[in-house]
Parts: structure tokens; sequence; C-alpha cells
């Protein structure tokens, strides 16, 4: 058997590379992926949660958070959408107006 | 060792790795594949966790939906352009370190954790059959967020097109 | 001889086994799934289709195959290697590997799980996958575009596609595909005569998810040239080919076994029916019996050596294969895979005659049949199916009259749909 | 032929993308190249690439005796072969003075008809082909597969026949040439009819092909559209009535019209068309009449000095020949006013604002040879 | 007047039976009478004349076909005119005829038709070797890529064309095919390369 | 349980390995290709492609995608309502009405904005 603090650990990775992604990329699509990494990190914890104490709960939240991400994807991505049609880049150091 | 350690194990080694190359591609496809292997070891670690519903909604959500949707963003904005810049901003080495102190906590954190973490799992069947316990646990306990996450889809859903819409 | 026996006997090589019978019996289906089709498709247009090779053409899909595998291999010039190779992969991996979770009959499928619907959805929508990634690895226009038409088509089916599927699920309690076929055996029907409204849905549905006229649009020849595949050729493509077909035997497989009883004989609770379980039986020992008798008047003499060798060969295999068939296991598994197979094939013929006679709907009006009629109707069949057995269940009614009753009001919606897009 | 593309690939918004549609792509009908200027994919506007099959023929019938250039128009309009032979043999005939006798002119009018019904059946094919329906070519060939044997059976050829000669006929009807052809209309309508059953009340079909590519009667005239084009406009005008050629003015036939000039009318017009066809050549096979096939017009021909234009209306439309004599054996311009050319510039018209899966429709119900727009 | 209009052909011979004449031998009709152009004048004409009296040249009946010049210099208007007064509202066809060696090289042709009369009318322009000529697009759509073949062809420009370019040949190539001292046999290995900027097969 | 799930993974493998095996198998058997002239351009009709085939496309399909990742997860909430249906009944239906209802709301709204045509 797996010990739980295994998948805790491997969450806690992924984790760490999504904020790195989050934090370093410029691209706003990648820092989008990064933070899907982050949400499965979670997920991870959540289900190896559930699996130890024997519940279903942690399922639950998790299916919620995949919720928030697809609702997340697709506003993000059409803001991104909105956004790339008005200054034709993608790069998240450009988004620097409040206001376009 | 048994073969589900082994596959746990093979299949962190793969999500971890492929996540690294997620932020580390310059191209977003390929960024992209990468997060779909991350992914499905992902979902094949909740089957192992007897998470198998779960599994199910990681592949059809997230693989087929939310990277579907990645995909064809990326190939609406002009990638080109995106590949041949730098890849990074400024503001990496702070970014570098930060994420360094975060994965320090992480430790702390789990190796304080540790004695609890060392008592016994629950039974193997205990979340089993999953759908069912699942169907039951969201149409009674979790009503709430049940009827709220449909509010949240129908805000999305609604912020998304009138994003894309606009002119 | 017992080291054998033990190690056909570990689970794991039991599987295996199972997967390897699954796979090669499916390769060859898909391949003669081809010939079939071009075979019907000639009829339906006055010609005769393939007959050069081999008695009628029947080994053209193996000649097919061998000229494929020796074609030059071409990546267009700023492609992405990588995942230009990787997409026929992925395309392949999606509608083979759900195979893995359809029962072909009691006693034989690769594996039964309790949430097998859902896998079996989870694992063909990796298709979409491929096909995206081909577009855009070959760098070309037609490519391209047809792979976000493409994309487009299969994501908006997929959608009135779930609903369907979750229609049946509604009477069967369970996700697990075995466990659905059970559940149609005990209610005594098959599920399409529940719920007409979502098989037709699913059926649509079906045709669309394949790419299948006329809903072939992603990959209209005469528009976009040959859609997300454009750039693909020899053996990449065929792959892609293969998996195309593979997929329509997969929807047909899935419409079968939530909707038509899968590997259930018809009226399966009829017992004075029970003699149909010989129906493979009959069919093989039929055939064999013509064999032999084309045999014995076939036309002596050298230049008929090899068909007259064939047609005994054929004649004998058939045979044995009738007398195999007795063994009481293997008569179970036939028969399942029997009926199961003659409903995949209905359907598989209802694909190519419909490709033989309708145009091609436009891009857009596509879009709208999808979106306007098929998903608000499988949404609607859903809640009323679910009223449907709430009323059974709370108010003592005839499930079958409530179902019915559910399936009368779907159509009403349907009908003001209809009107609503015209 | 290595065109450099001339509209340079200009800035575009961000949802422009441009398309280039040919010269090998599978609906085209040939070697057009059509590039297309798409939104998403909806057409902003179109240019049509075209000279790809140009073989300088207008040149080439200035070197050629006016004999010896008759061939030569067969491949202008390679699945019209006949009907081009007509229009050619008529203006020289014009231009001499001559005239047919007129059994070769019944001849020339059965033929004629036969292969306007065998240019339809193409078109139809191909259209529903195009449109996705891929039985109907089968069907159709079957057909025209009857009336190429009937030419073949008269003068040899089926595609590029040379099936006319100028002054009239080279040939005379074979044995058996009536009963062929009256074999073939005994059985031809039920056939029709089985086309359209299997198109006209499609819902797809319709859907496809209705309210797509309209083209208003005005329109119509001002580009210069002709036969089932302008036909399918509303506009009521055939040549074979207007200017009556061959043997027409002695056979009834209506002139099928459509009312909103969108493809499904065109596509009824040629229907329609191919009905009446087939009642002229019922009409013509029980009246040819007896006697020469031939006018005396000598064996080197050297038409007086003068000009002339003869139109016919071929399957695709008005099919001129403007011939300039200097008095010698050679013409010495030699004009061919190529239906399909003038139809096509209808295209962009007519596409824009569709979407590229209409491109295709619009252009298969334009029913263009490439070879003749390209000449 | 373009007189072939008559609906009804009169002097047309009545079908024979088929099968009553099969005794007599055919015989070949007799040689045909060479045509000869001869001067027309008629209302249209005339209206044409009072009004743009000296940019109409001359008008001639040649095989029953009329032929009007029209001189370049108010070819538009006469063009015009015709469109909306006459109602010759369908070009059927616009090409040129090079008369090489001419002191006005070119003759500009225009078929008209009118489908309110059933009437064609041939308008011939002359035209020097750099005389511009006015473009009718404006008036019939159908003038664009005929003008735009016969720029390609001939070499002729159009003034107000709105996109003048080669049609048929490709962009880079050099001369007016369907001039009479543009020469084709001299299509070599180099001519080619030349002109269509690739290595001949031949 | 998960070692149902065993063959799956074995049957996926053996489906990923068949393009690859056999595309290497075919590359010992077919003759070598030769990158000659323009074979290895992109297909674009017969035509040097001009720009970047990876450009842009409509929206349209982006608002598609949307709305399925959407509606994908609304299916996922109805899968165990659909399994678990017998035992929550009357209470499983209303609560899903709801559900639906809302999004319902959401589709006629998408239909009134228009999102839904394609053109």
């Amino acid at each position: 058997m797996v010990p739980t603090w295994h998948y805790l650990a491997l969450a806690a990775a992924l984790f760490t590379v999504g904020v790195i992604g989050v934090l370093t990329r410029r691209n706003i699509i990648i820092i989008f992926m990064s933070l899907e990494l982050i949400l499965n990190a979670v997920n991870i914890n959540l289900i190896a949660f559930a699996r130890h104490w024997g519940s279903v709960d942690g399922h639950i939240f998790a299916i919620f958070i995949i919720t928030v991400a697809a609702a997340e994807a697709a506003v993000g991505l059409g803001i991104l959408i909105a956004f790339f049609r008005n200054r034709d880049t993608v790069n998240a150091d450009e988004i620097d107006l409040l206001k376009w | 060792m048994t073969f589900y350690e082994v596959t746990f194990y093979v299949l962190a080694v793969v999500a971890l790795l492929s996540a690294i190359l997620v932020i580390t591609c310059r191209n977003p496809v390929h960024s992209a594949i990468f997060l779909v292997l991350t992914l499905l070891s992902v979902a094949l670690i909740f089957l192992q966790l007897q998470a198998e519903f779960m599994a199910a909604v990681q592949i059809i959500v997230y693989i087929g939906g939310i990277m579907v949707l990645f995909l064809f963003v990326i190939m609406l904005v002009n990638l080109d352009v995106a590949v041949r810049q730098a890849p990074y901003n400024r503001q990496r080495w702070i970014a570098g370190f930060a994420a360094l102190v975060l994965l320090a906590e992480f430790t702390l954190f789990i190796y304080q954790g540790r004695d609890w973490a060392k008592l016994p799992p629950a039974a193997a069947e205990a979340v089993q059959p999953n759908t069912e316990l699942i169907g039951r646990a969201l149409f009674q306990n979790y009503i709430l967020p049940f009827e709220v996450a449909s509010l949240l889809l129908l805000v999305a859903m609604v912020g998304a097109v009138l994003m894309a819409k606009q002119r | 001889m017992t080291t054998l026996l033990e190690i056909l006997d570990q689970p794991l090589v039991l599987a295996l086994i199972r997967v390897l019978i699954v796979f090669t019996a499916l390769s060859l289906i898909v391949a003669y799934l081809v010939y079939a089709e071009r075979k019907i498709l000639a009829h339906i247009q006055v010609r005769l289709g393939p007959m050069r090779v081999g008695p009628h053409g029947l080994l053209q899909p193996i000649a097919d195959g061998l000229k494929l595998l020796l074609k030059e291999d071409i990546i267009p010039e700023g492609a992405d290697r990588a995942v230009f190779w990787l997409a026929p992969a992925i395309t392949v991996l999606a509608s083979f590997t759900a195979f893995s979770l359809i029962p072909f009959a009691d006693n034989f499928y690769v594996t039964d799980v309790n949430v097998g619907l859902l896998f079996v959805i989870a694992i063909s929508s990796l298709g979409v996958l491929g096909i995206i990634l081909g577009g855009w690895a070959s760098n070309s226009h037609y490519p391209l575009l047809g792979a976000l038409r493409s994309t487009a088509q299969l994501v908006s089916y997929e959608v009135a596609l779930s609903f369907a599927l979750i229609s049946a699920i509604l009477l069967a309690g369970t996700l697990s595909m075995n466990g659905i076929v059970k559940a149609q055996l005990q209610q005594g029907v098959w599920f399409a005569f529940m719920q007409p409204v979502a098989f037709f849905i699913l059926f649509v549905a079906a045709i669309a998810e394949t790419n299948r006229n006329p809903f072939d649009l992603p990959e209209a020849e005469s528009e976009l040239v040959a859609g997300f595949h454009t750039e693909y050729s020899g053996f990449r493509f065929s792959l892609f080919f293969l998996a195309e077909y593979a997929a329509m035997v997969l929807v047909s497989s899935i419409a079968v076994t939530l909707f038509l009883g899968g590997w259930l004989r018809p009226f399966p609770n009829v017992e004075w029916l029970g003699f149909l379980r010989f129906a493979p039986v009959v069919v093989f020992g039929a055939a064999g019996t013509w064999c032999f008798l084309r045999f014995f008047r076939f036309p002596t003499g050298r230049e008929w050596f090899w068909q007259r060798l064939m047609l005994f060969a054929l004649g004998a295999g058939a045979a044995a294969a009738a007398l195999g068939l007795l063994y009481p296991p293997v008569l179970v598994a036939s028969q399942g895979a029997f009926w199961f197979l003659a409903k995949v094939f209905l359907f598989l013929y209802a694909f190519i005659w419909f490709r033989g006679t309708f145009p091609r709907y436009r891009f857009d009006q596509l879009m709208r049949l999808g979106w306007h009629f098929m998903i608000p109707l499988a949404i609607v069949n859903v809640i009323f199916c679910g009223v449907g057995l709430v009323l059974s269940w709370e108010l003592g009614w005839n499930r079958s009259l409530s179902l019915l009753l559910a399936s009368g009001a779907t159509l009403l919606v349907a009908a003001w749909l209809a009107r609503e897009r015209s | 032929m290595g065109q450099t593309p001339s509209v340079s690939t200009t800035i575009l918004g961000a949802d422009e993308v441009i398309l280039n549609m040919g010269p090998q792509h599978p609906s085209t009908h040939g070697v057009l190249r059509v590039k297309l200027k798409l939104d998403g994919e909806k057409v902003i506007s179109s240019e049509c690439i075209i000279g790809y099959l140009h073989r300088g023929v207008e040149k080439i019938g200035e070197t050629r005796t006016y004999a010896q250039f008759a061939p030569y128009v067969d491949r202008t309009d390679y699945v019209a072969a006949v009907s081009n032979g007509l229009g050619y043999c008529e203006a020289v005939e014009k231009l001499l003075g001559a005239e047919a006798p007129p059994r070769a002119r019944w001849v020339r009018t059965i033929l004629t008809e036969l292969q306007r019904i065998a240019s339809h059946l193409l078109w139809l094919g191909t259209h529903a082909l195009d449109i996705g329906a891929m039985t109907p070519v089968f069907y159709c060939f079957r057909e025209r597969e009857e009336i190429l044997k009937i030419f073949e059976k008269y003068c040899g050829a089926r595609l590029t026949t040379h099936a006319f000669r100028i002054g009239g006929l080279l040939y005379e009807t074979y044995d058996g040439f009536e009963e062929d052809v009256k074999k073939f209309c005994h059985d031809f309508l039920s056939r029709v009819d089985e086309y359209e059953e299997l198109l006209t009340e499609n819902r797809i079909w319709i859907q496809r092909t209705r309210g797509v590519g309209i083209l208003t009667a005005d329109d119509a005239i001002a580009m210069g559209a002709s036969g089932p084009v302008l036909r399918g406009s509303g506009v009521k005008w055939d040549i074979r009535r207007a200017f009556p050629y061959a043997a027409y003015d002695q056979f009834e036939f209506d002139i099928p019209v459509g009312e909103n000039g969108d493809t499904y009318d065109r596509y009824l017009v040629r229907m329609q068309e191919m009905r009446q066809s087939h009642r002229i050549v019922l009409q013509a096979i029980d009246s040819i009449p007896s006697g020469p096939i031939a006018a005396r017009i000598g064996k080197v021909l050297k038409p007086p000095p003068g000009e002339v234009y003869h139109s016919i209306e071929a399957p695709k439309g008005e099919l001129g020949y403007y011939i300039v004599s200097d008095g010698s054996t050679q013409p010495y311009r030699l004009r061919i006013r190529p239906p399909s050319f003038v139809n096509l510039q209808v295209l962009d018209q007519m596409i824009r604002g569709l979407l590229i899966a209409d491109v295709v429709a619009v252009i298969g119900t334009l029913d263009i040879v490439l070879g003749e727009v390209d000449r | 007047m373009a007189d072939e209009q008559q609906k009804k052909p009169e002097q047309k011979p009545a079908p024979t039976p088929a099968g009553e004449q099969k005794a007599a031998p055919p015989k070949p009709p007799a040689r045909p009478v060479p045509p000869k152009p001869e001067p027309l004048d008629n209302e249209l004409i005339r209206r044409l004349r009072a009004r743009f009296s000296e940019a109409i040249g001359e008008a001639t009946l040649d095989r029953k076909q009329a032929i009007v010049v029209v001189q370049p210099s108010r070819f538009l208007d006469v063009c015009d005119y015709l469109r909306t007064e006459e109602k010759f509202d369908f070009l059927t066809d616009l090409t040129a005829v090079d008369w090489y060696g001419r002191e006005k090289r070119f003759d500009l042709i225009l078929n008209l038709y009118s489908f309110s009369h059933n009437q064609r009318l041939r308008l011939k322009v002359p035209l020097g070797e750099d005389t511009h000529c006015p473009s009718v697009t404006g008036l019939w759509g159908t003038a664009n890529w005929l003008e735009r073949e016969c720029f390609d062809m001939f070499g002729i420009v159009f003034d107000g064309h709105p996109d003048l370019r080669r049609i048929l040949l490709p962009d880079g190539w050099k001369g007016h095919p369907l001039r009479k001292d543009y020469d084709i046999l001299q299509q070599d290995v180099a001519w080619v390369k030349e002109n269509l900027g690739i290595e001949s097969g031949q | 349980m998960p070692e149902n799930y065993v063959p799956i993974l074995m049957f996926g493998v053996i489906a990923f390995l068949f393009p690859v095996v056999t595309l290497w198998f075919a590359s010992l058997l077919r003759p070598d290709s030769r990158d000659v002239g323009f074979r290895r351009k992109p297909y674009e009709c017969g035509v040097p492609p001009e720009g970047d085939a990876r450009g842009r496309f409509g929206v349209r399909f982006y608002i598609i995608a949307i709305l399925f990742v959407i509606f994908d997860v609304e299916t996922i909430f109805l899968f165990p309502w659909a399994v678990q249906y017998k035992a929550l009944g009357l209470f499983g239906l209303v609560e899903m009405l709801v559900f639906l209802g809302i999004l319902i709301v959401g589709y006629i709204w998408l239909y009134k904005k228009g999102a839904l045509e394609w053109v």
C-alpha cells in the first residue's frame, strides 16, 4: 500500500511546478495550463484523503474543483480571446492596462 | 513492492516530469500535449486510489473538454509570435525563489504530519461502489453546492460567450 | 502441460488473451467493414466494386493494407514531426481501446467495471485530441480548418450523445456495460422501445460522431479536400482510416449495448424462442454446407484449382466452427457475439446506406441541427424520462406506459423545435 | 504555369484568412483556382485565377484552315464537343453563305440535343457529388454512356467527336441509329425521375441549394450570364428560340425558367431542360428528312472577306463564334465566345457572404468547363 | 438592322417525311452565292447618327448582321445611349481584331444584344496602338473579364477598368499573343525560360 | 477493484503500440522516401501556400468549445444522479430539475443572444 503522504508529496511537487509556471511564463495560455496543474495537485490531495478516511466527500470536492476549473478555463480563455483580438498578443506582461 | 505501488511511482514520475515539461516547452501545443499526459497520469492515480468515477471525470472533462478548449485557443491566436519571444518573464529568479520557499513549506508540513499519515487508511472497499456513493452524497448532503455549481456554470457560460463575442 | 495451463489461468494472462482476441477480431472486422462498404455502395450505385483480388475481391483489404504499408512516408515541410506522428496513434488508441469495455457475450468481454460507460465515453473522447493535433501538426490550411470543423462537430454531438446515454442509464440504474445489458434482460425489453427518442438521438449523434454522411463535413472532399488528414498519406493515413471505421463499430456497439439489448437474443425472456441460441451454429453449418455443395458443382480443371481449394477450406472451416460452437461455454459466447454482431452490422449497414443516399449538410446547418434541435431535445428527453419514471414509482403507474407518455411528450417538443428551425 | 500570387497577403483582420481553392482541388471542376478571403468560414471576397489550361486556341485558329480548325473546337468544352462543332460549322457556313441540307440539320439537332443531355448529366453527377451525394454520379454516367455509345457508333469518337463537317455531315447515320436513339429516349424520362427522386425532394438537398448563390435577373443580364444560369434567374431566353439554328424552328419545346435564381432553381431548370431535350429528340427522330447530307461548298474553303458572329445555345449557355475572313483559306481572326468564361465571372458576386461549402455548390451550379474558360 | 430575328422562318423547307424520297439519289445542292457586305441604313442607325453625328462611322450589313463603326472619342456615350435608350442591355461579347499594318491597328468589337427587341448589334471601335479605350465595365458587368482578356491578348488598355490585369496568361508574360506580329513559332527553351520562369521540359 | 482496469490499460498499450510497431515495420519494408521537388510542400491545391497556416480561425469554434465544456460538466453531474435515480426518487428529480432549469435559462439566453448561430 502506498502511504498517503506519498500522494501528498506528489501533489506538493505538482503544485510547486504549477506555481513556478504561473510566476515565470509570459504566455497566458501556459499560465492557464499551470493553473490547471495546481488544481490537479489539490485534487490529488482530496482524493488521497478521501481514500485515507474512506469517505467520498473528497470526491465531491474534487468534482466541484473540476467544475470550477472548467468555468475558469472557459471564462479565462474567453477573456484571453477578447484580449488577443484587441491587442494581438498573448503575453501576460503586456496586460498592464486596467481598461482598454 | 506490489504491482499497484509500482504503478503509483511510475505514474507519479510521469506526471511530475510532464508537468515540468508543460512549463518549460516553448511551443504551447507541446505544453498542452504534456499537460494531457500529466492529466492522464493523475487520472490513473485516481483510479489507483479507488476513485474510478473521478478518474473518468478527469478524462472526460479535463482531457476531452478543457484541453480541447486550450488547443482551440492556441490555434486561434497567432502562435508563431509567441514561440519566437522569450518564454520567461523578468521575475523568473524571484519566482524560482518563491517556489522553493513554497516547496520547503510543503516539505515541513508533510514532515510534521508524518505520524498522522501513518494511521491505517480505511479499507479499500470503503468508497465502493463509487458512482452510487457519490450520487447519494451529492444529492443528499451537498445539495446546495450542487445547485450553486449549476449557477457557476451558467455564469461561466454567459461570461465566456460575452467575452468571446464582443467585437 | 500443467505449467502452461497454470500460466493461462493467471488473470492477467487471461485478460491479455482476451485483449488480443478482441483486438485481432476488431482489426479484421474493420478491414472487412471497409470492403463491405465498398461492395454495398457499389451495389447501390449499379456497379460491382472490388472484384479483382480474390473471389469477389475478398482479399482486397489485405492488398490495400500491404499497399499502404509499402507506400512512401511523407511528412510535409513545416510540420511538427512529433505531433504529426502522435496524432494518428492517439486516434487509434481512442477508438480501439474502448472496446475493452464492451460486452460481446454474457461470458465474453475484456473487462467489466463499475463505471464502464463513463470510461467508454472518456476513452473515445480522446479521439478529438488526435484529430485536432493531426490538423494542427500538418501546418496547412485545409487540415487545420478540417480539424477545427471536425472538433466542433464532434463536441457538439457529444453533448447530445451524453444526454441520450443518460436516458438509458436512468432505466438501467448502472454504468456497468454488462449491467446495462442484464438490466434489459431483467426488464424484458430493449431500451430502444422504452426510450425511442433517446435511441434516435443516439443514432443521429453516432453518425455525426463518426463523420459519416450526411454529417461527413470534416472530410468533405469537395470542400476541404480530405479534412484534417489531408497531409497524411500512406500508412499514417490508413491509421486514421482504421480509427474512423473502428469508431463506427464502437458507436454501433454502444448503441446496441444500451438500446438494443447488447448480446441478448431477440425476445430474451420468451422461453420457447430459446432455440435461437443455436443461430450461429445454424449459420455456420449452412455456410459450410453451401460451400461443399458449390465445391462439388464447381468446374474442375487446373485453372479452377485454387478457387476450389479455397471453397473447400472455407466449407471445412465453417463446418468445424459449427461443430466447435456446440461446446456449451463457447455456445454462450458465440450466440452472444452472434446477436451482438448482427445488431452492430445492422447499424453499420445503415451507415453505409446513408452514405449512398444522402447529400451532405452544410456546416452551419449541421451546427444548427445540433444546437437548436438535438441538444434541447436530448435534455428535454432526459427530464421527461425522469418524470415518467417518478410517475411510475410514486403513483404506481405502469412503467412502460408512463415512459411512452414521456416519449410522446418529448415528441411534441421535437415537433415544436422542428417548427422553430424551419 | 507559375502564376505569382497577385493579392499579397495583406494585413488581415483578427478572423480573416486567405484560403486557396484550386487548381488542384477535388471540386473546382478542373483547374480553376479561387482565392477566398474568409472570415471564419464565411467568404468576404474571392478572386478567380484562371488560365491554367490556356492553349491559345484562338491563335491556333489563325494558322489553320477552316476545316483543319474544326477538331480544335471540340477541345474547348470537352464535355459538349458536339455542340461546339455545331456552332463552329454553322458559323463558317454562314461566313460562306452556305446552308446545310435539311437532313444534316435534323441529324445535327438530334446529336446536339443528346449532347446537351450528356453534358447536363455530367453536370448533375458532379454537382451532386460536390454537395455530398455520391450516388447520382454513377446513375448519370450510366445514361451518359448510352449517349456516348450512340456518338461512337455514329462517328467513331466518344468525347471529342468532331461529328459534323462544314456544310453538313461527313457520315450518313448508321443502320439502327434511329432505333438506338429511340431506345435511349424510351428509358430516359424514368431515369430522370430516378435522379429527381434522390434529390429534388430531399430535405438536405433543398437546404443546401435553396437560397444559395442567388442571382437576380438584372444581375444575370448585367453580368452577361447565359444558358441555364440566366434562365434560372427567370429570364426566358434561349437562342434556340431567339435565333433558331439547325432545325430547332421545327420542334416544339418549352423554355424552363426559375424563379429565385438560386442554386435549386438552376438545378430544376437543368432537370427540365433534359426533359425538353428528350422531347426535341423524340420529335426529330421521327421526322428526319431524306436527302443529301452535305452542301456543295468545295474542297478549299475561301470565304469572301467579311465577318460573322454566330452563336448557339450550348449546354452551358451562349456559345458564339466570331470569325473574320480576309478571303484566304484561314480565318483572319477567330474568336470563341465561351459561355463558361462569362458565367464564371458571376461567381464572386454569388458567393460573397456564403460559406465555403456553398462556394463548392455555386461553382457546381455554374456548370463551367475549364477547357472552355481558358481555351 | 439585324434581321436574324425572324422567329417564323418561312424560307425553311418543310420537313419531308423520311422514306418518301428514298428512291431519288441524294443530290448535293447548288453552290452557295458568296455573301457581300452592304451598307446599312435603318431607324437605329439614323437615330445614332442624329445624336452622335461624326462619332458614328460606317454602318454595314454583313451576312445579315448589323455592324456600326464608332469612334473612340464618344464611344462610352454611344454605349451608354445604346444600353439605356435602345435597351441593348446584354453585352454578349467584347473582343478585338488586330489589323496589323493599318493606321488604326485594332478594331474593338462589341457584340450587343437587346432582349426586348431580340436583336443584335455589333460595334466596331478602331483604335491605334497607343490609343486607350474607355472601359465599359460601368455599363455592363460582363465587360470586366472580357476587357481583361482583351488587354491580355491584344494589349489594349481600358481606362477606368477596376482591375486591369492579365487574366489567362501569367502576370509576368511578355507580349500579347493575339497580335499579328506576335510570332508563335519562336517558342524555344530560352523563350519558355524567359516567359514562364521555368525550365522547359522539351 | 483497480485490477479490473488493468485489461483496459493493456488494450490501450496494445492499441498505441500497434501504429508504432507497424510504422516501424513499414519503414523497414518500404523504399526510402526521396525528397524531391514539391512533394513535401503542404497541400494548398497546387500553389505555394501563403502565410502561416496556423493562423486564425473563427471565434465561433471557440464558443462551441466553451459550451461543450460547460455541458460536459453538466452531464458529469447527471451520471451519478441517473445511477442513483431510483434511490433519490422524486426529490432527486426536483433537484435535477432545478439544476437543469438554471442551465436551460442559460441555454435560452444563448439562443436569444444568437451564440448558437453559426453564421
